[in-house]
């Protein structure tokens, strides 16, 4: 086995200059890299099976070099080589060994699946949130707290995330390669999930099943934040301040009664009817990005609310170039002035 | 091989049994059980599929109320019995009588006949009751596998009602006769499935 | 296995007995007996309730080995091949059927 | 979107009932009819010879690959840079979907179907297959379902929903449009035609075997086609089936998938997988073969542990329906289920390592001569086991909830799918097109294609695992430049130019070689199998007269036994030949119109084209033909002159 780590290892410094090539540009979202116990788990299996692995395809590899070189047809010799029939006793070794690779592979790997279906127990107090995915954007139900959010999972540090999800419209799957593998999001269906985060930070998410055009930007981020600032952050979305404090952004919210209302809502607000067929987006302000892949800044939000389509396409959200540069002004000014 | 053709003509040449005679023959029967086993896969899918849809009634009628058995098992014995028809009518080929031949195809003919028009009498029916192929997943998961089995049914009185005009047209001979025999087991096959339908449709449907 | 080409080819010439309509009128019999008894068994409650559903799934199954080997005529000793291809269809259908029913 | 019939079809129609009036009626005039038959395309058109029909697969598996590859070249130039907006969203989705579905349906099977149909009947030693008249009619449905696929480029509105068609964005709510129901028909054509095809070798490699060639002595490439042939015959139906609920709900508005009607589209997926995993044998299988008569042919060896192959192909064949549901680990089915498919599915890792272990000690001990088949052959032993073990690290769900629907898993099968089933077409390609044409391609083009083709395969693929590990989901047409993805990618662009370079030096080589056309005997390459005792291209009968084998490699027990020839099992005889006959192609005709008129809509159509199926049918089941025979002094010519 120690050859078996050998190549393993190798194997890693050969990923290791792959990442050099990229330029040590470090992905944001790597698999390689996980910061919860979900993620960490399943790298231990990934471990495990790129050794056992790597050492097969250096079995290979060693004995059909040796075959190439040993046995290749010298010029002039014509001579006929022994026609063998083959070997008993090397055809079982080369049955049994695999077998037991494969037995030392499987034991791990039925655990594993096991445990990460296991619902997180009482004590643990997990937080559950129901997510339910939409072409294409995501949509986070804290079901303890009563509220709903958009494209941006917050999450406390250290605890466990007890995940609900399903999809309103066709099967999407949830992904943040840093704190766990995937689960699919299919319609009249409920899946679940458990992850936890241990280190503070954001880290992306993707959708990872074809949704359709704009699948690839369906993008989202989870923001892992010390339990405190967590609770604060609950308080904040419980009591959101979502009253406009200047003319522009009471002429914003005025534009957006007009226009967006039948489909957003915005916790908190003094609106009348409250859309849930697009994002809700209370505290839209703070988010880092619009619709999940912009950059959140004013270009950037005038760029999305003139062209969504151009930006995501297939977004279901039309197009508002036909408001004048006065009520766009105002509208953005709203829109960023939410918390 | 080389002598595979030799006997088109007069019935005298008949051997005992021309569906294993020749090489050509061969190759059509077990080639044609090739075709029934990819067709009972087929059919698999089918049932697998109206199974896990067979509850999703959507507000309609369920298997319990809508199933009439006694019609269904009237149904079955027809088919039945044109199974053992049309393998009276192989008994023929292989007597190479080809009167009790043509007897028992068309026999089997007509009650081939007389099921599908039962069958579609029962979907008249159930359309009255409100269950339609679009009214519901179970709808179109029962109209599915069971019109596909109807239309198998179809094709074979089809087939072997074909095969009665060229027999009548040219004899029994090394060409007709395993053409029949391979139209007799695809009969007998539509039969089998049917016993799995009127088991897991049906009867199934009515325990509940 | 080996000589399967030459065992057809043996066998074909050697067909005595033009078979009688005894077996397949026999088989008849059975197939509508065991048909009757699968609808008394729904209709008329004679077998308790959670055996009905194998108990007529059983029957049918006899019936399909009935009619395959009865009045298709299919036999272990001529047929090994056409036999282990229509094991493995219903062998595979039963798989698939029974994966879509619990999985689906 | 376009309710009706659009005017560009009906043209098509109209043109094709021309067409087939003219056919039937003799034309207005009897001479156009003649100058039709007396046409060299007539001949292939009509032509049941199984040599032939396996060119014309090789034509159309060839057109399938350069319109596939151009798809994964412009896939690849999309990805070029990050948040490129080339093609992006529908396009992208419709160019991936087709280049999948193309490259396995109309690349890999027929290409296989190809080698099959030149090769398993020399081998077995049959002079012809068992179901002539299926076996054209199975080419031309492949065709059909290939253009009529295509046509949706010409037509707008390309299948957008993966080679995979999920549900339900592949439903009419999520995929209006034509799209979707390319794919459906162009399948369900095209798959009848497999099906058929399959049907035919099962039956030509039980009951025509020459005298002595018992199950035992086939070579392997006749014993995988029959492996693949058996999943091809089982694994088909779920795909016809599901594909018929597909086509019910868009166009009779059935319920199966939708979940407000109380349907559930996960029964698509299991459908879709219960064929998807046993196609993926199906067409790694025949290239199994190829390998292993290539390796053994080239290393002056016997295959090693002949038997245990034969078993394992038929185990890896078995188990091959047991394990569809590794590919929907994530979709929810519960750990039972993930664990039960994760262990089938590690199993199947035995016996393909059986293969690979045999293979090297078939080299093992041998002479081996670096043909450029040769070169196929060892590249694919290492690209392969990659693949493989890659694979079997998918097998263990927790892992795959990370790899899936990601570039690990896009790599993976690429390793498998090019390094198996495309290196393994090439090697047979190289091997048998000899026998096929008559010359050999050039063999010194012919390792350009090889090193062009194998360098720039593992360029691209191979930095693809760690795309997939750094966490870019596949199908996806863009990714951000803050990804740190951008270099591998571009990495991975590069390499498919490569391939593609090779591919342009391949098509070189043929016309080059054609042009030269140097004869190259009856048995170029020291041959160990019965398709090398015969002349290069093989007559039309196959064997003048049916050899009587005797052994495992039956032309080299006879070259060893001092015999120059098959010794005969019967005497020169006048052979029995089935005719030609144009009834399969206006078959097709019919089931290309029905698929048209369903495509558009247009039930009118559609079972106006089911009808001149059933229509040719019938006249087909009345037609009495009994063939023709070859005389003996014609046949005595041809093989002097195969002798000279
Ligand atoms: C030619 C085609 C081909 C072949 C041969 C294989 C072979 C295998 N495949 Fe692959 N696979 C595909 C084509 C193929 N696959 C495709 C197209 C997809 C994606 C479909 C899609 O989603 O679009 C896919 C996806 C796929 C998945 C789903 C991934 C996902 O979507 O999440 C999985 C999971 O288990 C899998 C597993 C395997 C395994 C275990 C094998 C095994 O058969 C491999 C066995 C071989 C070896 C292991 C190497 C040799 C063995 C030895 C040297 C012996 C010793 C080895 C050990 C002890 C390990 N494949
Ligand atoms: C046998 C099957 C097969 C083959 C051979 C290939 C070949 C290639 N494939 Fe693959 N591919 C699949 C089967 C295959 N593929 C499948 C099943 C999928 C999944 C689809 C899905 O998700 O639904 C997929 C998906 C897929 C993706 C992922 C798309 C996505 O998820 O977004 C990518 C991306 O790189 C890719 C790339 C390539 C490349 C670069 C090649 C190259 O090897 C191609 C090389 C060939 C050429 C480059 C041809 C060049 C020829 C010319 C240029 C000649 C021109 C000459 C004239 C005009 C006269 N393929
Ligand atoms: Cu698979």
């Amino acid at each position: 086995m120690s050859r078996g780590k050998h190549l393993g290892r190798l194997l890693f410094v050969f990923s290791m200059i792959a990442l050099l090539m990229a330029g040590c540009e470090e992905p944001a979202k790597s698999v390689l890299d996980p910061q919860g116990s979900t993620g960490e788990e399943q790298l231990t299996l990934i471990k495990i099976s790129i050794y056992i692995m790597a050492f097969v395809f250096a079995v290979v590899m060693v004995i059909f070099i040796y075959v190439l070189i040993r046995y290749r047809q010298k010029p002039g010799d014509d001579s006929i080589p022994e026609q063998v029939e083959g070997s008993t006793k090397l055809e079982l070794l080369w049955t049994v060994i695999p077998i037991i690779l494969l037995a030392i592979l499987a034991v791990p790997t039925v655990a594993t699946t096991f445990s990460l279906a296991e619902k997180p127990s009482e004590e643990e107090e997990a937080l559950t949130v129901k997510v339910t995915a939409h072409q294409y954007w995501w949509e986070f139900e804290y079901e303890d707290y009563g509220f709903k959010t958009a494209q941006e999972l917050h999450i406390p540090k250290d605890k466990k995330v007890y995940l609900k999800l399903t999809s309103r419209d066709v099967i999407h799957s949830f992904w943040v390669p840093a704190l766990g593998g995937k689960t699919d999001l299919n319609p009249g269906q409920t899946n679940t999930m458990t992850i936890d985060a241990k280190k503070v930070g954001t880290y992306e998410g993707r959708c990872a099943e074809l949704c359709g055009a704009g699948h690839a930007l369906m993008n989202f981020e989870v923001v892992v934040d010390e339990e405190q600032k967590f609770d604060q952050w609950v308080a904040q979305r419980q009591e959101p301040s979502s009253q406009p404090q200047t003319a522009a952004q009471e002429r914003g919210e005025e534009v957006f009664s007009q226009n967006c209302m039948s489909c957003h809502a915005i916790d908190g607000a003094e609106l009348e009817r409250k859309g849930n067929k697009a994002p809700n987006l209370t505290g839209f302000g703070e988010r880092d990005k619009i619709a999940g892949v912009l950059e959140n800044n004013d270009e950037n939000l005038e760029k999305w609310l003139k062209h969504p389509d151009k930006v995501k396409p297939g977004s279901y959200m039309p197009s508002f170039d036909f408001l004048n540069e006065k009520d766009m002004k105002s509208l953005k000014a709203y829109l960023q002035s939410l918390e | 091989m080389s002598a595979q053709v030799e006997h088109k003509g007069t019935q005298a040449h008949l051997p005992p049994h021309p569906e294993k005679a020749t090489m050509e023959s061969r190759n059509k029967v077990l080639g044609f059980w090739f075709l029934i086993g990819a067709e009972t896969v087929l059919f698999a899918c089918l049932f697998g599929t109206y199974l896990a849809l067979k509850d999703s009634t959507m507000g309609g009628p369920s298997t319990e109320e809508l199933y009439q058995i006694p019609m269904v098992a009237l149904a079955t014995f027809i088919l039945l019995t044109s199974s053992l028809t049309s393998v009276l009518g192989v008994l023929g080929i292989h007597r190479n009588n080809i009167k009790q031949v043509k007897l028992w195809f068309w026999v089997t003919v007509v009650l081939g006949a007389a099921f599908l028009g039962l069958e579609i009498y029962e979907f008249f029916e159930y359309v009255h009751e409100g269950h339609t192929f679009t009214s519901s997943a179970f709808g179109s998961a029962f109209y599915t596998l069971v019109g596909t089995h109807g239309s198998h049914v179809l094709f074979g009185i089809t087939w072997i009602f074909c095969l009665l005009i060229q027999l009548s047209r040219r004899g029994l001979n090394m060409e007709t006769a395993p053409k029949l025999y391979v139209a007799s087991l695809y009969w007998h096959f539509v039969d089998v499935v049917w016993v799995f339908i009127f088991t897991v449709v049906y009867l199934m449907g009515k325990v509940g | 296995m080996e000589t399967e080409v030459q065992q057809n080819q043996a066998q074909q010439e050697t067909d005595p007995t033009p078979e009688s309509a005894v077996k397949h009128l026999l088989s008849f019999a059975l197939m509508i007996g065991l048909t009757l008894v699968a609808f008394a068994a729904v209709m008329l409650e004679v077998v308790p309730a959670g055996m009905v559903i194998p108990f007529i799934l059983v029957l049918a199954v006899i019936q399909v080995f009935l009619q395959l080997f009865t009045f298709m005529h299919l036999d272990l000793k001529n047929n090994r091949m056409t036999v282990t291809f229509v094991m493995m269809g219903l062998i595979i259908g039963a798989i698939c059927a029974v994966a879509l029913f619990v999985l689906g | 979107m376009e309710e009706g019939f659009p005017l560009a079809t009906l043209v098509i129609l109209i043109v094709f009932a021309l067409f087939l009036t003219a056919i039937w009626t003799g034309g207005y005039d009897k001479q156009l009819l003649n100058r039709f038959r007396s046409h060299w395309l007539w001949d292939w058109i009509t032509t049941v010879d199984h040599k032939k029909i396996g060119i014309l697969y090789l034509i159309g598996g060839a057109f399938f690959f350069i319109i596939g590859g151009i798809e994964a070249l412009l896939i690849r130039i999309q990805l070029l840079v990050p948040n490129n907006d080339f093609m992006v969203g529908d396009t992208f989705n419709e160019l991936l979907s087709m280049h999948g579905t193309t490259m396995i349906f109309f690349v890999a099977m027929p290409l296989l179907f190809a080698l099959m149909n030149v090769a398993v009947p020399l081998q077995i030693g049959a002079r012809d297959v068992a179901f002539p008249f299926l076996n054209s009619l199975g080419f031309w449905l492949f065709l059909a379902g290939g253009i009529l696929m295509n046509l949706s480029w010409i037509f707008g509105n390309a299948p957008d929903a993966g080679w995979t068609n999920y549900v339900p964005i592949a439903s009419n709510e999520f995929s209006p449009g034509t799209g979707i129901d390319y794919y459906v028909l162009g399948l369900q054509i095209s798959g009848i035609g497999t099906t058929m095809g399959g049907i035919n070798f099962l039956v030509t490699i039980i009951n025509m075997r020459a005298p002595g060639m018992s199950l035992l002595r086939m070579p392997m490439f006749t014993w995988t086609s029959f492996v693949a042939s058996s999943l091809i015959l089982f694994g088909f139906p779920p795909l016809t089936a599901g594909l018929f609920l597909v086509m019910f709900e868009r166009l009779f508005g059935a319920n199966f998938f939708d979940v407000a009607m109380g349907g559930n589209p996960v029964i698509w997926q299991h459908l879709f997988w219960i064929f998807g995993h046993p196609e993926v044998y199906i067409v790694i299988l025949p290239a199994f073969g190829v390998m292993s008569d290539v390796i053994s042919n080239f290393s002056k060896k016997r295959l090693f542990g002949y038997t245990s192959m034969v078993f394992a192909t038929i185990l890896i064949g078995f188990l091959g329906f047991m394990v569809w549901a590794h590919h929907m680990f994530t979709v929810g089915m519960g750990p039972v289920a993930n664990s039960i498919f994760a262990v089938a599915t590690m199993a199947i890792a035995v016996p393909t390592g059986i293969k690979v272990f045999n293979w090297l000690f078939t080299m093992w001990g041998g002479k081996i001569r670096f043909t450029t088949a040769m070169l196929w052959a060892v590249g694919f032993i290492p690209t392969f086991v990659m693949g493989g073990v890659t694979g079997v690290m998918l097998a263990s769900p927790p892992a795959d909830y990370q790899y899936h629907d990601s570039y690990f898993v896009v790599a993976h099968f690429h390793y498998v799918l090019i390094g198996g089933t495309v290196f393994g077409i090439f090697a047979g390609l190289y091997y048998w097109w000899p026998k096929m044409f008559g010359h050999k391609l050039g063999e010194t083009l012919g390792k350009w294609h090889f090193g062009l083709f194998f360098i720039g395969f593992h360029l691209t693929f191979f930095i693809q695992h760690f795309i997939g590990l750094y966490g870019m989901p596949r199908r996806h047409f863009t990714y951000q430049p803050e990804d740190g993805l951008t270099t591998l990618n571009q990495i991975s662009t590069v390499g498919a130019f490569f391939m593609a370079a090779g591919t342009i030096v391949w098509l070189i080589n043929i016309i080059k070689s054609a042009r030269s056309a140097i004869p190259a005997g009856n048995d170029p390459w020291d041959g160990r199998t019965l398709e090398w005792a015969i002349s290069s291209p093989a007559p039309e009968y196959n064997f003048a007269q049916l050899p009587q084998v005797r052994s495992l490699d039956a032309f080299w027990f006879e070259k060893m036994e001092g015999n120059k020839k098959m010794i005969p099992a019967e005497p020169l005889g006048p052979i029995h030949m089935p005719s030609s006959t144009h009834w399969p192609f206006i078959m097709t005709i019919g089931f290309f119109i029905s698929g048209l008129g369903f495509v558009f809509r247009s039930l009118e159509v559609g079972v106006l084209g089911l009808i001149l199926v059933f229509l040719t049918m019938f006249i087909r089941s009345f037609e009495q033909d009994h063939g023709y025979h070859i005389e003996l002094d014609e046949i005595e010519k041809t093989e002097k002159g195969a002798n000279a």
